[in-house]
C-alpha cells in the first residue's frame, strides 16, 4: 500500500485513537512485514543474547586490570576491594570492574544514540519524515546492523525514529543494572556492556545513513576526493572558522551560507575531530586540521578567527582557552553549554557586535541555522584584526625556558612521563631539538602546565619550539565514503572467508597513542603492502593521511580506496565505524546467503569463525572507542588496543593451554570437534606497535580458512613475527592442520621444526603431516558454537 | 627523586620499596622460581637493552619477552621465550616471582594490578619509577642506576 | 472521538503506511488536545528549563566534597584534579564532581524508569492498552509530574509508553553528556542533573499509577490497613518465601497462586525493600521484614524456604550468600541474572525438583507467571527439611568470640567504624551486651567479615548475640496509600501555603543512617506531635512502622494516615515519591488554580517560595535517593540528608550574607525586593538526628508564609533549637517582618534580643518593630524570580 | 595503633601527621586566627565533651558548634557560636584556622576535602583518626591521650 497521508489533513479527525493506532501497528508493522525469515532474536532485550555471550566469554576470558581499588558508587562506600573483596553491596572487584566498563560502554553508545537523535530530528524537521533511505544502485543492504538487530528495513528517514526509540529504550535498561546492588556475576555484566556495544553499532548506523542521505555524502564511493589535512592548513591568508566536534549540523549550515552568499573562496572551515571529518565529505574544499590533540595546539596558535564547538570530543576548557586568546566562541549543544547566555533568539547582528568586540567571550545558539550566519559575520570581522606572533616570540621561549628548574613536577603528570624537564635543560643551551621528539607524542592535553609550580606555558614552548617541523605536517585523506557497496562485498566475500585475502584491518578510534603519531601509518602500511584490506575511521583516518613519504605522499594517495586487497577504505567520522561491522554482517548475508532478520547470534558466530577481520584502536581514549570496541566483540571481531587501551580495565583473552574451550560442532560432520584456537583472543592490549602488527596478522586467522587461506595468512604472521620480534611466532604450530597449510617458502624448515620441537610424525619422502595437528584439515568444515544454528543447518 | 607516584593512582596496599640488593639476594635464592619479563622500552632504549642481556646473562634468569622485546635481547645473544602480552599468563607455569622491566609505567600498572588482585604469586618491579601495585619496587629512579647496581651485585650468582 | 479499533482487523490493511500516521499524529495529538492552556516547556529538553536552574542556583550555590582527588574516566587519565586542577581533557574538579553527581542522578533514574517500562510492558499485555488510568473519584489530577513536564493527561496504561519514550530518551541525552570532554560549567553540568531529576519523578508516577490502577492498590486510602513489620515476622511456623527488591511482579504472582490453590494461610510471603511494600499494598497478608540492611540477617538466619530476587536494592552476593545456607535461589530480572541458567522455558516441577534437591543453587526465571508456582512448590518442599539454630550455637558464638585478637581491621572497614573489637572483647568476659548496640547501627554489610583476617562470620556473631533483642523488633506499618486526593489537597492546600499548617515533613530513602535505626521515628514523632504533614515512603516507611512506644504502639497507629495537620502519610515504595512533588504540585493546581500544562518553572517557583515542604532522607545510600532529592531540589522542595549523603559529594548551600542573592519580584507592588533568605538551602547535610530536626523546622519557612504562618513555624523553629541545640538559632531574627511574626509566649524576650543584639527600633509601648526587618510584611506580597512569570500576572 | 586509613580514600596530599604539643604551639601563637568547630560526637561522648569544654577554658579559642554540640558545651558554661553545618562558611570570617573534633569522621573528610580543594585555610583535625584531607591531623588513636595530651599543653596559654 502506499497511500500517502498528508500533514495531518485526515488525520486531525482520528486524534484520539491514533497514539493506540501507532502503537499497534507499529508492532505489527514489525511482526508482519515478512521480507525475511525472522531469526529468533529481533529487537533483543538485555537476557536474549545471553548465550551468546556466555559462549564468547566462557571461550575469551575477561581479565580485569582495575585502576582503582576500591568502589564508591554509592553512599556506603568507598569500600575497598583489593584482592577480589566484595563492597558493602556485596559486589566483588571483578563484578565491579565489569560494571565499571559497562558505564564507559553506556557513555560511548549514548553519546552516538544521541548524536543520531539530533540528526535524525533536525532532518525530519527539514525534509521529512519521508525522506528515502536510498544510497545508490550499489546497496541494497541499506542498514545491516539495524536489519540484524531490530530484525526491521529502514526505508525512510523517518523510520530511523524508532530504531532510536529501542536503543534508548535499551541503553536506560541497561544503565539501571549499575545501581548498587542487583549483579552479582561479572559474566553477566560483560554480557551487559557486549549488549551495549550492540546498540552502539545500530545507534552509529542510524546517525551515518541519516546524514548520507540527506546530505548527500559519497555513497560509498572508492573515489572520494583527496582532503587536505594536517596542521598546516590552519596557515591561510583567509579568515579562518574552525569547527570542533561530532555533530556536521553547524559546520554544514556554515558551509551554505558560505555557498549561498558566494563567500566559499573567501572564509576557510576548517576542522578538528569527527565534524571535520563529516564536514569534508559535505564540501570537499573544507580542511581537516587533525583529531582532538590539536585542539589546544590549534586555540593556542591564535590562528582561528572564531571557534564553533559542538559536542563529543571537544576539550572541556574550551571557553576558557578561547578566551585567553580572544577568540569569539559559539557553542551549539546541550551537551556543552559552557555557562554561555542562550542568545538562540536574539539578533544575529546582535550577537556578531558582541562577540567581535569582545563584550562577550562566546554565546550559546542552539539553532545550526543561525550558527552559520553568526560564525561568518565574526570571522570576517575578526580576521582583520589579528596580529601578534603565533604561540610567543623567540624572547619569550627563552624567558621560559630559563624559568624552569627541572623539578619534573610535568614529568609526573603528563599521560606519558614526556621528559619536558630534560627538553627544557638542553633549550637553555640552545637546544630545542628535543621539543620536537615530545611534540610528536604529545598529546597537547595541558597537565603538564596544570602541574608546573613556575606556570610555564609547556604546550606553547613546545608548540614554539617545534613549530617549522609541525607546520609541515600537511597530507591527504580521502573523504568518508560511508558504507562498503554490496557491489564490493560479492567481489571480496569469497577470498576473505577463503582467506586468500589474508585480512581486513580496520583502524579506528582516538589519538592518545603511545608514542609518536607516526606509529599508526607504519602499522598500516605494513598491511597495505601485504594486500590485507585496512578500512578506517575517525582520528585514526586522519592521522593516516598525515605522513608522506620521501616522494610527498599519503597513504590515501598510495592506495585506492576500494574495499578490496590493498585497498585503504575511509569510511568516515566515528560513526561510521558501522560501516565496519556492516561489511562483515554483509559478508555473510551476500556471500553465505545467511539471513540477517533477528539473527544476531547466528551471523556473529559466522563471523567469529570466518571472517579474518580485526580492529586497532591505537589510541582509544574515548568511551565510544570502549563500546565501539565492544560492539565488534560481539559481532565476533577481535579488536587490539595499544596500552592506554588497558586503562578501560579489561579484555577478553583466551587461554591456549584451555584445551576443553576450543571446540566447535561441525555442520558436516555432525560431530563436536577441537579445533586450534584462533582466534584466540577478543580484546587485548599490545604494548607496542611491533607487538601490535604481529597481534594483528595473528589474529586474522579464522578456523574457516581455507588451506590456502592460512597458507597466506601463516605466511604473514611468521614473516612479520621474524621481522619484528625477531623469532618465530610461540604458537603457529598450533594452527597448522596440513602440511598445506604451511608457507610454502619455509616448508621445510618449519616441517623439521614439527618433528624436532613439537614431535609431530612427518612423512619426508612425500612432506606430509602424519600425526600431530589438533584437528584433521576438512575442506567442507562448517563450525558453529550455537546450538540452534547448528539444528538449523544440520542435515 | 621525590616522592611521586608517575601518575596519581591510589592503592590501599602499596609495594614495598626495596634497593638491588635485596633483590638480588633473593634472586640468588630463587632464582629457579623466577622469571624477568621485559618489556617494549627495550625496543627504543639501547642502555637498557644492554643492561638487560648482562644481567640475564650474569643472573641466568628465564627471560619472558614482550612487545617486541624479544628482538633486541636475541640480538644480544640471550634465549628468549618471545611472547606477546596476550599469552603472558600461558608462560608462568613453574615460576612465583615475576620481575618486570622495559614496560610503559601506565601499562606496567595495569598488569601489576591484575596479578596483585587475582594472582598469588610475588611481583617485582625494577623499571624507573615506582610501581605502587607490585609487590616490590625500586623506588623513583630517573636513570640507570639502580639497575647497574642490581647487576654488580649479581656479578657472583 | 471514541472508536475503538480492534486487534488489528482494520489495521492489517493499513500496515505500511501506519508507522508514519503513528508517529505524525502521536505529536499532533501531545500538541493540540487542548485541556489546558500550554505553558512554555512541554516535555523540556536539557536546555529548555537551564534559565530556571541558573536561577535555583545562582541563590543555591552547589558546593562539592570530592571522595577522590582524581578522575579516570577515560583513558587519557587518571587525572590528579586536587585543587581544583584540570584534567588532560581541560574539566577541573568542580566540574568533574558535578559530572559524577549527575552519573549518580542518571543511574538513580533509569532505575526507576527501567521498573516503569517492565511494569507497563507486563501490564499491556496483561490488561491491554486501553485499561484506564482511573484512581477513584477523589482523584483528578491522575499524573501531576506527567502533566506538568510532558504536558499530556495519560488517560490509559497505553499512554504511559509515550511518556516513558520520552523520558528514555532524554535520559539518554544527558548521559550523552558525560563523555569526555564537552561540557566546561559545572552549573551546566548541574542544570543536567536537576533535568534527571526531574525525569526521575515523571518516571516514577508512570510506575506507581500503572501498578495501583493495575494490581488495585490503595487509591489514596487514609486508612489502608496495618501490615505487619519486622524482622520478628520472619518466625513463622509456615513455610515462607523471601521476596527482595522493587519490582511487584513475580511476588504478585506467588500471591496469586497461593490464593489460587487456597495456600494463602498456608505459606507467607515476607518481603525486604520496596518489593516488600508493594506485595502488601496488593495483599496485606504479606509481611515486611524490612530494609536492605536486613536482607544479610535475614538469609543468614536459614529462615527463608527460598528466596526470590527481582530488581535493585538487593545484594550483589545473594547467590553466594543463599548457597551457603542452603536456600534455593530465583533470579527474575535482567538486572541481577547472577550467572544463573535460564530455565524460563522448562518445565516448572523439572525446577522445583533441581531447586530442592540442591542440584542447583538457583535459576533464572523471566516469566513472573511461572515464578509463581515454583516459589511455592520449592518454599513447600524445603519447609519439610528445616533443621540447625539460627546464626549458630550458643558454643559456636563462644568459639567465634574467642577467636578475635582484637586487631581492629574491621573497624576500619566498617562504614560506622563500629567497634566490634570492643564488643568482642567484653563478650570474651561473658557480656554481649555491646553487640546489641552494635546491632542497632549495624548496616549488615558484610565488609567487617571482609577484613577480618581471623574469618570470624562477625554479621553472624552479632545477630546471634543480640538475637532476642531483634527477634521482638516487629511493628505496624500503614500500607502505600499511593496518591494524594485532591479531596484532602482542597482542604489543606491554603492551611499549607498560608504556613498554619507549619510544613509537611518527607521522611523518604535508604537505611545506611549514620546511628541507631530508632531515630528516624525520633525525628519524625517531633514534628507529628506538632501538627506537622509527615509524608513517607520507602525504607523510611518501614523504619518508621518498627519501634513501639511503652504502650506497644507504633507511630502508625497513634497517628491517622491522612495528609492533615499532624497525619502519618504511607505513599508506599520508592516509586511512590512521585506523589509527594505530585502532593506539592497538586497545591499549585488546585489552591492557587496555576495551569500545569507543561509549565514547570512556574509551578517550581511557586512551590520553591509558599508551599513549606522539606524532603529527609536520613540514610541515602541509593543513587535513586540522589536522584529524588535532585528532583525535589528541582521543583522548590529542599532536602536534608544523612552524613553519609555528603558521599554523594555535593550540596546546594544558599549564603545568607550574600545579600544580592535574596530577592524576588512582587507581583502586587511591581518591584523587585530584598527577601529574607528563606528556604536557604536546598540540599543540605545534617550530622545528628538534632541538628537534622532543627533543620527540617527551618526549612518549611517560605517567603509567602502569613504572619500567622510565619509565627507558628518561628515557634517551632526556635523551641526545637532550644531543645536541641541549647540555645536560640543564631538567625532567627532574619525571618522576623513585622513583631506578629514573633512568637507570642516569647515576643517579650524576642523584642528584646532584637533590640540589643541586632539594634532594631521597637515601639515599645504598642510592641512593634519600626525598624530593622529586611522587608516589610504585606499580606498581597506575591513572588516571583521568573521573569515570564511576573509578566503573566502583573497588571 | 595500625597504620590504616578508617576509610579507603585515596588523596594525592595528605595531611601532615602532627601531635598535641605542635599544635598547642601553634594554638599559643595564632589564637586569634584560630577556631575550633566541633561535631555532633559531643552529644553521645560525655568524657569528649568535658575535655573539650576544658581545652576551650583553657585555650579561650572560639568555638563553633555543628551538629547540636553546642548543647553539651552550653551546659558545660562554654560560650559557643551555634551553628548549622549548613551555615558552617558564614561564621568563618576573620580566621584561617580550622581545628575539628567531634565529628563522624567520614563527614568530617568530605567537609576537609571541600575546604582543601577549593578554600585556603590551614585545617587541623583532633578527631581518633587520622584525617588525610586535612592540612594536619592527629594520627590514629583509639583514646583521648592525644587531646588530653593537647589540653595539658594548653595550660599555660
Ligand atoms: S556500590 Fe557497593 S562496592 Fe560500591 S561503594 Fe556502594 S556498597 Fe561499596
Ligand atoms: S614542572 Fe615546570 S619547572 Fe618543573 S620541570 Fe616541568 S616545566 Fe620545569
Ligand atoms: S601536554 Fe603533552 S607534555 Fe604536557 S602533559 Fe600533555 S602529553 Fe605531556
Ligand atoms: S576517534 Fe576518538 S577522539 Fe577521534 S573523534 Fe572519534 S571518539 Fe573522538
Ligand atoms: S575524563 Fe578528563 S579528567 Fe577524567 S580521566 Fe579523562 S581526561 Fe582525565
Ligand atoms: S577483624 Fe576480626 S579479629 Fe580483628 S578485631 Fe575484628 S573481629 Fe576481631
Ligand atoms: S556488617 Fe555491620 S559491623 Fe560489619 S562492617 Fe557492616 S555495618 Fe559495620
Ligand atoms: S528507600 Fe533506598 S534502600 Fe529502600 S528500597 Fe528505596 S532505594 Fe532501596
Amino acid at each position: 500500500m502506499d497511500i500517502n497521508i498528508g500533514n495531518g489533513i485526515i488525520i486531525d479527525e482520528l486524534r484520539n485513537i491514533t497514539i493506540k493506532i501507532g502503537d499497534i501497528v507499529d508492532e505489527e508493522a514489525l511482526r508482519d512485514e515478512e521480507w525475511e525469515e525472522l531469526g529468533p532474536t529481533p529487537k533483543p532485550h538485555i537476557l536474549d543474547l545471553r548465550y551468546w555471550d556466555r559462549k564468547l566469554l566462557s571461550r575469551y576470558e575477561p581479565i580485569y586490570m582495575p585502576v582503582q581499588d576500591f568502589c564508591n558508587l554509592c553512599t556506603m562506600g568507598p569500600c575497598e576491594l583489593t584482592g577480589n573483596k566484595e563492597g558493602a553491596c556485596g559486589i566483588d572487584l571483578r563484578t565491579q570492574k565489569a560494571r565499571m566498563v559497562t558505564i564507559a560502554c553506556l557513555i560511548g553508545a549514548s553519546a552516538h544514540a544521541t548524536h543520531a537523535r539530533h540528526l535524525v530530528h533536525y532532518l525530519i524537521e527539514k525534509f521529512g519524515r519521508d525522506k528515502p533511505i536510498d544510497l545508490g544502485p550499489d546497496i541494497d543492504i541499506e542498514a545491516p546492523n539495524i536489519r540484524l538487530v531490530l530484525g526491521i528495513k529502514p526505508k525512510t528517514i523517518g523510520d530511523l525514529e524508532k530504531v532510536l526509540n529501542y536503543v534508548e529504550q535499551e541503553l536506560v535498561r541497561v544503565l539501571h543494572t549499575i545501581h548498587t546492588g542487583q549483579e552479582e556475576d561479572y559474566i553477566d555484566f560483560e554480557s551487559k556492556a557486549l549488549h551495549v556495544g550492540m546498540l552502539d553499532h545500530v545507534g552509529m548506523e542510524v546517525a551515518d545513513i541519516a546524514q548520507i542521505v540527506a546530505f548527500n555524502y559519497p555513497k560509498g564511493d572508492p573515489d572520494a576526493p583527496l582532503i587536505d589535512v594536517g596542521f598546516g592548513v590552519l596557515e591561510s591568508e583567509k579568515p579562518i572558522i574552525l569547527v570542533i566536534g561530532h555533530n556536521i549540523l553547524p559546520a554544514r549550515n556554515i558551509d551554505d551560507y558560505l555557498r549561498e552568499h558566494g563567500l566559499e573562496n573567501k572564509v576557510e572551515i576548517a576542522g578538528l575531530c569527527c565534524t571535520a571529518i563529516d564536514t569534508s565529505r559535505y564540501d570537499p574544499r573544507a580542511k581537516v586540521v587533525g583529531t582532538l590533540s590539536y585542539e589546544l595546539r590549534a586555540i593556542r596558535s591564535g590562528i582561528p578567527d572564531v571557534v564553533v564547538t559542538d559536542e563529543q570530543c571537544i576539550r572541556a576548557d574550551t571557553l576558557r582557552e578561547c578566551a585567553k586568546m580572544g577568540i569569539p566562541l559559539i557553542a551549539t549543544s546541550e551537551a556543552a553549554a559552557r555557562g554561555l547566555i542562550d542568545r538562540t533568539e536574539d539578533d544575529p547582528d546582535e550577537i556578531v557586535r558582541d562577540l567581535v568586540s569582545g563584550n562577550v567571550k562566546g554565546v550559546l545558539i542552539r539553532d545550526p541555522d543561525k550558527v552559520g550566519e553568526v560564525a561568518v559575520k565574526v570571522a570576517m570581522n575578526v580576521y582583520k584584526n589579528r596580529k601578534s606572533p603565533i604561540y610567543m616570540s623567540d624572547e619569550e621561549l627563552e624567558d621560559l625556558v630559563d624559568r624552569c628548574t627541572m623539578c619534573m613536577n610535568c614529568v609526573f603528570a603528563c599521560p606519558h612521563n614526556l621528559r619536558i624537564d630534560r627538553a627544557m635543560e638542553l633549550a637553555k643551551s640552545g637546544d630545542y631539538s628535543y621539543f620536537e621528539i615530545i611534540e610528536d607524542t604529545c598529546l597537547a592535553c595541558g597537565r603538564c602546565e596544570q602541574a608546573c609550580p613556575r606556570n610555564i606555558r609547556i604546550v606553547d614552548v613546545i608548540m614554539k619550539a617545534a613549530y617549522k617541523h609541525i607546520r609541515e605536517k600537511t597530507g591527504k585523506m580521502r573523504a568518508g565514503r560511508g558504507p562498503i557497496k554490496d557491489t564490493e562485498i560479492r567481489k571480496v566475500g569469497q577470498p576473505i572467508v577463503m582467506g586468500t585475502i589474508p585480512g581486513v584491518i580496520a583502524p579506528i578510534g582516538c589519538p592518545n597513542y603511545p608514542k609518536s603519531r607516526k606509529e599508526v601509518s607504519e602499522i598500516i602500511e605494513e598491511f597495505l603492502k601485504r594486500k590485507y584490506i585496512v578500512v578506517t575511521t575517525g582520528c585514526h583516518a586522519m592521522d593516516l593521511g598525515m605522513y608522506r613519504d620521501e616522494e610527498g605522499k599519503s597513504l590515501y594517495e598510495k592506495y585506492p580506496g576500494v574495499f578490496d586487497a590493498g585497498g585503504l577504505v575511509n569510511c568516515g567520522s566515528c560513526v561510521s565505524n558501522s560501516h565496519i561491522t556492516g561489511a562483515a554482517i554483509k559478508i555473510a548475508a551476500i556471500f553465505a546467503q545467511r539471513k540477517l532478520r533477528g539473527n544476531y547470534a547466528e551471523i556473529a558466530d559466522y563471523i567469529l569463525h570466518r571472517i579474518g577481520a580485526v580492529g586497532l584502536a591505537w589510541g582509544p581514549y574515548s568511551q565510544k572507542a570502549a563500546s565501539i570496541a565492544t560492539g565488534f566483540n560481539r559481532l565476533g571481531i577481535p579488536a587490539v588496543v595499544g596500552p592506554h587501551g588497558s586503562k578501560y580495565r579489561r579484555g577478553y583473552v583466551g587461554k591456549l593451554w584451555k584445551k576443553d574451550k576450543w571446540w566447535v560442532y561441525d555442520i558436516k560432520t555432525k560431530k563436536k570437534m577441537e579445533i586450534e584456537p584462533c582466534p584466540d583472543c577478543l580484546l587485548v592490549v599490545a604494548e607496542t606497535k611491533e607487538e601490535a602488527i604481529v597481534q594483528l596478522a595473528r589474529l586474522c586467522l579464522r578456523p574457516g580458512d581455507t588451506y590456502m587461506g592460512r597458507q597466506i595468512k601463516l605466511t604473514h604472521y611468521i614473516e612479520l613475527s621474524e621481522k619484528y620480534l625477531g623469532c618465530l611466532p610461540d604458537d603457529w604450530h598450533l594452527y597448522v592442520r596440513t602440511e598445506m597449510d604451511l608457507p610454502t617458502k619455509m616448508k621445510d624448515r618449519l616441517l623439521k621444526i614439527l618433528e624436532d620441537e613439537h614431535g609431530w610424525k612427518i612423512d619426508w619422502s612425500k612432506k606430509k603431516i602424519l600425526e600431530g595437528p589438533i584437528r584433521k584439515y576438512d575442506a567442507g568444515f562448517n563450525p558453529t558454537i550455537v546450538e540452534h544454528v547448528y539444528d538449523k543447518y544440520v542435515r | 627523586m621525590k616522592e611521586k607516584i608517575f601518575n596519581p593512582e591510589f592503592q590501599v596496599e602499596k609495594a614495598r620499596k626495596i634497593g638491588p640488593e635485596t633483590l638480588a639476594r633473593i634472586l640468588k635464592k630463587r632464582k629457579s622460581k623466577s622469571v624477568l619479563i621485559t618489556g617494549g622500552k627495550l625496543l627504543e632504549d639501547e642502555i637498557l637493552a644492554d643492561l638487560i642481556a648482562e644481567l640475564v646473562k650474569k643472573s641466568g634468569i628465564k627471560v619472558i619477552a614482550t612487545g617486541g622485546s624479544s628482538k633486541p635481547l636475541i640480538e644480544r645473544g640471550i634465549n628468549v621465550n618471545t611472547c606477546l602480552l596476550s599469552h603472558i599468563t600461558e608462560k608462568l607455569t613453574d615460576v612465583n616471582i615475576l620481575i618486570f622491566v622495559g614496560f610503559e609505567p601506565y601499562l606496567l600498572s595495569r598488569l601489576l594490578s591484575n596479578i596483585k588482585h587475582f594472582l598469588n604469586v610475588l611481583t617485582v618491579s625494577i623499571d624507573f619509577y615506582y610501581q605502587p601495585n607490585a609487590k616490590l619496587s625500586f623506588p623513583n629512579c630517573d636513570n640507570y642506576g639502580l639497575i647497574e647496581t642490581l647487576v654488580s651485585c649479581l656479578s657472583d650468582c
